[in-house]
């Protein structure tokens, strides 16, 4: 049971920081990506290959993954600069498409659809982190460091810009705002933390594989920052542990068949997301009518 | 000191913008220098705001220069022309309205675009500071950690003022920031305005309010069709009969 | 006396706090200009868009023609000959003025064969329209939206008007030069006009009644011609 | 003789694309509903057809009536129902955006549920292709989608034209609000363009039924395919949708001559890409570039 | 003492009919596991849905083995099975594919169990066949774009040659791919004699029809996972060569009768080689936990392993199995042909396992 439980807050960790740093542009910026899951991919396959080729040490997968997700998220930056709103959801979906083939064809580097398997357990100054236990408090520990990067960030001058950026970008330039350089900033760091989570998936199920990094997690990583609460600090937190744990809780009901437990689980995700735009638009833990906290 | 002797903070000359076929700025050259208030007047569609656009950098002309204190500003990209000094307001204000007042005001005094503003400690409560001066001065105090959106329409005016105050430039065009203000706000905006303007800016306004324009002008400029007809004292431009028929009607 | 064409009673209207409007009476007269000042937030925005169904009242009746209304709906005010110039840019950014006109008249359900003369009318009144007849609004200058707003309300020939800071941002030759028309066309016809205005020179020059509020409430009721000369009167609100 | 083919392929892929297309920018365009759920209309009306004309062997037409039916309520509940609600209280561009989601993510797996998930098609002998020349085959449905997406196409354009509906959508997508004080009713003028895009797809959708065949998630691709379209023609352009609908069926196919057929998506959306750089305006539409 | 053990289907989204398919044959074993009382306690199943998803199969896993505390998991898609071996050795749990047939499931460590023969066993079978009997010497391939796909284009490739046949063209399709028509425009421009099918679920079916209706008339070919009953009543399939491994359903053999007959009495039609294999996983687990009860040891993963070494060869559906060392089911392989109009399949040849 234990082990359960650790393994649900590991995975809770990876997906809160990929929440977080989607929150970071999303809520903040106002830039929406549908490419989040990307960087994720990014990140674990950098994690994975020099893991495999060179060395499990930490310190250096992770740094090397999160400078090549940060590297790579120029190219999401690009259109973010040139067009906003809608158009830019287009641009990042396309991204997504894009880079989901990528993951899936360039087989040498990613094993395509079969993956990567047998990937070594991450070691720290030589140690090896084998058990789970072990893994949980470096993923609870990642966690809690993003969460502290990020709002240090939007506590900042930074932040500030961000947000007057997503207000009016007409009026930032008319104050000296140089409005390209700082939405590429956050795009590259919000993609860049979001590596660190990849790097830890792949380093705690030592499989990864394309199916990780669809547009399907990109939404749901989407539904977990809105449901609960877009350009809040709690929110990203809250919406992951929701629909993490949802699918546990329904399989728990024991009285539901269990050929349409799946389904039932989806319908009750979706008409979640359904109602709560209805009823509480900003999330669950922002106000009803979307407060920012500064 | 005489109109003459004063520096030429910017110099506008020959410019030209036309939008298709519309020639909307039509060979403009106007000097304004410090500490002058020089007050845009004109008919609508005169071209007043494009002119402030094409300042700041938010419209690139079609022909002629701005020169800012000598060097040509023409072609910059416009966050760079706001860090030179030259601030400016919108007509339709354009607030960061999901911000406090607070972090409006603030958010303009952090010119550096990295992610972090250098200084450390120090210059940030000094920052605050300052922050707390300007509200109190605009009378927002109160409303210091309310969003900008919540705001009553004369707050936010006053927003807009305490904006451009915080953002340290020379030069402040304010593009018709009184507008719909009643009388004992416009009062208190001529007095912050006066004030601002003996500290050292120098400021270029759009009014049509001709009580704002005769309470505040060092100088008018008009503005008709693209086409600067004066620029000159403004007892001598008031009392022009040509303007007053084109543009005061019968209240100069 | 017939019965007025706006009216309400008791009118409670707010967006969640205090409310903005408490205990609201007052009565358009058909026929009459009534000028309505008065502070920066003192409610005059709020009053003119719940006497057109564009914000919920709280409590309170509002009759037009002498006839409470139920629910306030700014389609069945428009058929009845109700016409709003609402604060601020009254234009949709991508459409031209011809089409924004062209709905506009659609919009106010008038007979296709009476349209081209009504236009025509318009144009008379806000010459200024046809230089720029073309462009897509969005394009336009602050003024020259605000004279497409006002042209769009004017061209229904509304029996009733109401006009929130149509001044704003119009030159002052503009607006004396618009006000005339109006002036006749209402002395003409009959339409009742309530204009809200912070430029109360020219305001009161065509106005028969003017109501000064202050936080919500009516602290006076004047003619003209008292406040005019009254300089301190100015400065009370 | 393979390029040809591929043409011809690729002409039949854009007439549906352009078809669902132009219902989703059409909706979009009007009231800034990102409408993902566009996809659910399809699968709906899909089904409708499915059971109505395969399984319970009613005829095509009642068939056809009763999805278009089917269609329009759905899409026009949706909108009464859940989009309504959410602007009501200034629900963002992306508050809509996941509500459409979820009403897709449901609607996937209720079908799935209620129909099964497994692939079904309308066997119909006009999917079976006709040699028209040696090597060159063509199916009497690709001729019936040619026709079907013009036909509706220049009905729509009619519609939009010569009306002051036409103008009167186009304001709604910029200010619903002010759309009030012309006196006007963002509502009714909103119901219509989701009874009117609904209404679009279902040509596309019984066609779909009967040459690729059906499962509850086939909205997915669709929906995905008709927002690419939507940009790449230009938001609020709806002869751009068309057009872009033609290229992208058209580029999906022609990039088989070359790649294999798992690129064919990934370039669709290196044309979006590629649009968004360097014409984000779009085929007609104007320029949005901030 | 009751045993339970897990099993991982996909019960949602596209693949979610496998999971029907794969539960009707785990079922039947535990009825009639029960029904003879062969263990001293109850046995049960504990599902969880894998979606066909690694990441789900992980987190399905690990509750399977954590919470649940099952010594046996059935397994099933080669994603989902190569993603649950880490901790399936890694807590010495037995993992059982039934359904995956990716040849790299062979390489997944001692406590990953095939009781299915993977993917290049049926290539090796079919491919004789269609060059020497039927002289089909132009072979054109339309593979899905996976492990599994990858592997039958090698093995294509590398066999055709060696029996005086070509591969002319091997055409990769996308998992999620629904619309083929210009898939078959190539396959008509490259003139094959034969066409080669490597994909799974629904997307078959709609191959199949879509290259009916696009003028394909070539014959179609392809592995088992073409015994799915959507394939089996296809109109357009009739005539498909498909490989599954032997099971002779007519067999006298009482374990094959007996299945034979309960499922046909249950789901009113035959059971495919799908069915057969969860049915023999389930009874494969039976089998060993009944020596181990018998000889008094705890049934753990462990333990469970030895038995198989133990006992070697089993009584299963279809006659006696045996694994190889790797831990993979050794069984002759049979190519059937789709009769159409729901009839199922008919066996044409049966080609037994020369190792
Ligand atoms: N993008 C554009 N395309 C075409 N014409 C334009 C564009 N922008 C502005 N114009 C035209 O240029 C002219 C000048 O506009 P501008 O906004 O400078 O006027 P203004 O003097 O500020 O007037 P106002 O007092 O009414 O605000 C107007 O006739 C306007 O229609
Ligand atoms: N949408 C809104 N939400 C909350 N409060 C509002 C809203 N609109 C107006 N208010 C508040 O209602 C009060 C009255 O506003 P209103 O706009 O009616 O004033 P006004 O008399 O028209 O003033 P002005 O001369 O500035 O136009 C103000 O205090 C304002 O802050
Ligand atoms: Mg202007
Ligand atoms: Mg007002």
């Amino acid at each position: 049971m234990l082990a359960y439980i650790l393994n649900l807050v590991t995975l809770i960790s990876i997906n809160a920081v990929l929440a977080i740093t989607l929150n970071f542009i999303m809520g903040y910026a106002g830039i929406f990506s549908m490419a989040h899951a990307v960087f994720f991919g990014v990140g674990a396959y950098v994690a994975a290959f020099i893991a495999l080729h060179y060395t499990a040490s930490l310190f250096i997968a992770v740094p090397i993954a999160m400078a090549a997700a940060g590297l790579l998220s120029l190219v999401l930056a690009l259109p973010a600069l040139r067009v906003r709103g809608e158009y830019f959801v287009a641009a990042s979906l396309g991204l997504q498409v894009l880079g989901v083939t990528i993951f899936a064809e360039w087989k040498s580097f990613t094993g395509g659809l079969g993956g990567i398997i047998g990937i070594p357990p991450a070691d720290i100054f030589g140690y090896a982190l084998a058990d789970p236990r072990q893994f949980t408090v470096l993923a609870v520990a990642c966690l809690v460091l993003v969460i502290a990067i990020t709002n240090i960030l939007l506590r900042s001058s930074f932040g500030r810009n961000l947000k007057a950026i997503r207000d009016s970008e007409s009026a930032a330039h008319a104050f000296g705002k140089n409005v390209a350089v700082i939405k590429t900033l956050s795009v590259i760091v919000s993609s860049a933390l979001a590596a660190i989570a990849g790097a830890l998936y792949a380093f705690y199920l030592g499989f990864i594989n394309v199916e990780s990094f669809t547009l399907d997690t990109s939404v749901l990583l989407m539904a977990m920052v809105i449901i609960g609460g877009t350009g809040t600090l709690l929110g990203p937190i809250v919406g992951t542990c929701i629909l993490m744990l949802l699918p546990s809780a329904f399989s728990y009901m024991s009285f539901l068949p269990s050929t349409e437990v799946g389904a039932i689980q989806q319908i009750a995700y979706g008409l979640a997301m359904v109602l709560l735009m209805i009823f509480r638009p900003g999330g669950l833990v922002g106000s009803s009518r979307a407060k920012e906290v500064g | 000191m005489n109109y003459e002797d004063r520096e030429v903070l910017l110099r506008i000359s020959g410019l030209r913008k036309n939008f298709g076929g519309l020639q909307v700025t039509n060979d403009v050259s106007l000097d304004m220098r410090a500490g002058i208030v020089t007050t845009l007047v004109g008919p609508n569609g005169a071209g007043k705001t494009t002119l402030f656009n094409l300042i700041t950098g938010h419209l690139k002309p079609t022909g002629g220069d701005i020169l800012w204190r000598g060097t040509s500003i023409v072609g910059l990209p416009h966050w760079q022309i706001a860090r030179q000094g030259i601030a400016r307001t919108f007509q339709d204000l354009r607030l960061f309205d999901h911000m406090t007042v607070e972090e409006n005001v603030l958010t303009v005094m952090e010119p550096v675009s990295w992610l972090w503003q250098p200084g450390g400690r120090v210059k940030r409560r000094e920052r605050e500071d300052k922050v707390a001066r300007i509200l109190a001065r605009t009378g927002l105090s109160s409303k210091a950690r309310s969003r900008a959106i919540d705001l009553a329409y004369a707050e936010r005016k006053f927003l807009s003022l305490a904006r451009i105050m915080a953002s340290d430039a020379r030069m402040w065009l304010l593009d018709e920031p009184a507008s719909g203000l009643d009388r004992s706000s416009y009062d208190r905006f001529l007095k912050l305005l006066r004030a601002e303007v003996e500290g050292g800016v120098t400021v270029c306004i759009i009014e049509h309010n001709l009580d704002i324009v005769i309470g505040v002008s060092d100088r008018i400029a008009f503005l008709d069709q693209g086409t600067l007809l004066a620029d000159d004292d403004p007892d001598r431009v008031l009392k022009d009969p040509h303007l007053a028929a084109i543009y005061f009607g019968d209240q100069a | 006396m017939t019965a007025a064409v706006l009216q309400t009673d008791g009118l409670v209207v707010g967006y969640g706090g205090r409310p903005v409007l408490d205990g609201f009476d007052f009565a358009l007269r058909p026929g009459e200009v009534l000028c309505l000042i008065g502070h920066n937030g003192a409610g005059k925005s709020t009053l003119l868009k719940t006497l057109f169904g564009l914000v919920p009242r709280q409590a309170g009746r509002i009759l037009l023609d002498g006839r409470d209304l139920a629910v306030v709906q700014p389609r069945a005010l428009t058929a009845a000959g109700v016409s709003l110039v609402p604060e601020g840019r009254g234009v949709f950014p991508g459409l031209t003025v011809a089409e924004t006109m062209s709905m506009g008249m659609w919009a106010a359900g008038i007979p296709k064969e009476q349209r081209p003369q009504r236009l025509e009318w318009v144009m008379s009144v806000l010459p200024a329209l046809k230089t720029f007849y073309q462009q897509r609004a969005g394009t336009l200058s602050g003024g020259q939206q605000q004279i497409v707003s006002i042209g769009r309300a004017l061209l229904s020939q509304p029996r009733c008007l109401l006009m929130d800071e149509p001044s704003i941002g119009l030159a002052p030759k503009l607006f004396q030069d618009l006000l005339q028309p109006i002036r006749t066309l209402q002395q003409r016809t009959g339409m009742s006009i309530l204009l809200v205005e912070q430029n109360v020179k020219e305001a009161l020059k065509i106005s028969d009644r003017v109501i000064v509020m202050k936080s919500g409430a009516i602290i006076r009721e004047a003619l003209p011609q008292d406040l005019a000369d009254n300089a301190k009167l100015m400065e009370l609100y | 003789m393979l390029l040809l083919q591929l043409l011809i392929n690729g002409v039949q892929a854009g007439a549906m694309y352009a078809l669902i297309a132009v219902g989703f920018s059409l909706i979009f365009g009007s009231t800034k509903v990102f409408h993902f759920a566009h996809g659910a209309t399809f699968t709906i009306a899909a089904y409708v057809f499915y059971n109505l004309y395969a399984v319970l062997h009613v005829h095509w037409f009642v068939a056809l009536l009763a999805c278009a039916a089917a269609a329009v309520a759905f899409g026009v509940a949706l909108d009464r129902w859940v989009y309504a609600p959410i602007q009501r209280h200034e629900g963002s561009f992306f508050t809509v955006f996941v509500a459409s989601l979820g009403a897709g993510i449901v609607v996937q797996n209720v079908v799935g549920m209620v129909f099964g998930r497994g692939f079904v098609s309308v066997s119909t002998p006009l999917s079976v292709s006709i040699e028209v020349m040696p090597g060159l085959y063509v199916s009497p449905l690709s001729g019936i989608a040619i026709v079907c997406a013009l036909v509706c196409f220049g009905a729509l354009q009619i519609f939009l034209m010569r009306t002051h509906t036409g103008m009167g959508l186009r304001a709604l997508a910029e200010n619903p609000e002010l759309i009030r004080v012309y006196g006007l009713s963002p509502r009714r003028l909103s119901t219509m363009v989701f009874a009117l895009g609904s209404l679009l797809v279902v040509p596309a959708a019984v066609l779909g039924a009967a040459s690729s065949g059906l499962n509850p998630a086939v909205g997915h691709h669709i929906v995905l395919v008709s927002l690419a379209a939507t940009i790449v023609g230009g938001v609020g352009s709806l002869r751009g949708a068309a057009c872009a609908g033609l290229l992208l069926g058209l580029s999906e196919n022609l990039a088989l001559m070359y790649l294999g057929s798992q690129w064919s998506e990934a370039v669709t959306f290196i044309v979006l890409f590629l649009f968004i750089l360097f014409r984000p305006s779009g085929f007609f539409g104007r320029a949005i570039a901030s | 003492k009751d045993q339970v053990i897990g099993a991982l289907f996909p019960m949602s989204g596209p693949n979610a009919m496998y999971g029907d398919i794969f539960g009707a044959g785990a079922n039947l074993a535990v009825d009639h596991i029960n029904a003879d009382k062969l263990l001293e306690g109850k046995l049960s199943i504990k599902y969880e849905d894998s979606q066909a998803l690694p990441q789900q199969g992980v987190i399905g896993m690990n509750k399977l083995v954590n919470v649940e505390g099952v010594p046996y998991v059935l397994s099933a898609f080669t994603g989902v099975s190569k993603a649950i071996s880490t901790i399936s050795a890694r807590t010495k749990t037995v993992a059982v594919n039934g359904g995956g047939v990716g040849p790299d499931l062979a390489k997944l460590g001692p406590y990953f169990w095939n009781v299915i023969p993977l993917a290049n066993d049926e290539v090796r079978a079919m491919v004789p066949y269609l060059v020497k009997e039927r002289q089909y010497k132009r072979f054109v391939l339309v593979y899905v774009d996976d492990p599994l796909g990858a592997a039958i284009n090698e093995d294509l490739g590398t066999t055709l040659p060696k029996v005086g046949a070509e591969l002319v063209e091997s055409l990769s399709i996308p998992t999620t791919a629904q619309q083929f028509s210009g898939i078959a425009a190539r396959v008509r421009a490259a003139n094959p004699d034969v066409v080669y099918i490597a994909s799974y679920g629904a997307q078959q079916s709609q191959i199949v029809k879509q290259f009916r209706d696009n003028g394909i008339k070539q014959p179609l070919v392809s592995y088992s996972a073409f015994s799915i009953p959507q394939m089996q009543t296809l109109p357009e399939a009739k005539g498909v060569l498909y490989t599954t491994q032997a099971v002779d359903w007519e067999s006298n053999d009482p374990v094959t009768k007996r299945f034979v007959e309960d499922y046909q009495a249950k789901y009113k039609k035959m059971p495919t080689a799908y069915v057969a294999n969860y049915y023999n996983a389930t009874r494969l687990f039976g089998l060993l936990a009944h020596e181990l009860e018998a000889k008094g040891k705890p049934v753990t993963g462990e333990n469970l392993l030895a038995q198989r070494n133990e006992s070697k060869t089993f009584d299963m559906v279809g006659g006696k199995i045996s694994f190889t060392e790797q831990g993979t089911v050794i069984s002759p392989i049979q190519i059937n042909e789709i009769v159409g109009d729901g009839q199922g399949s008919k066996i044409v040849t049966s080609v037994s396992e020369k190792n």
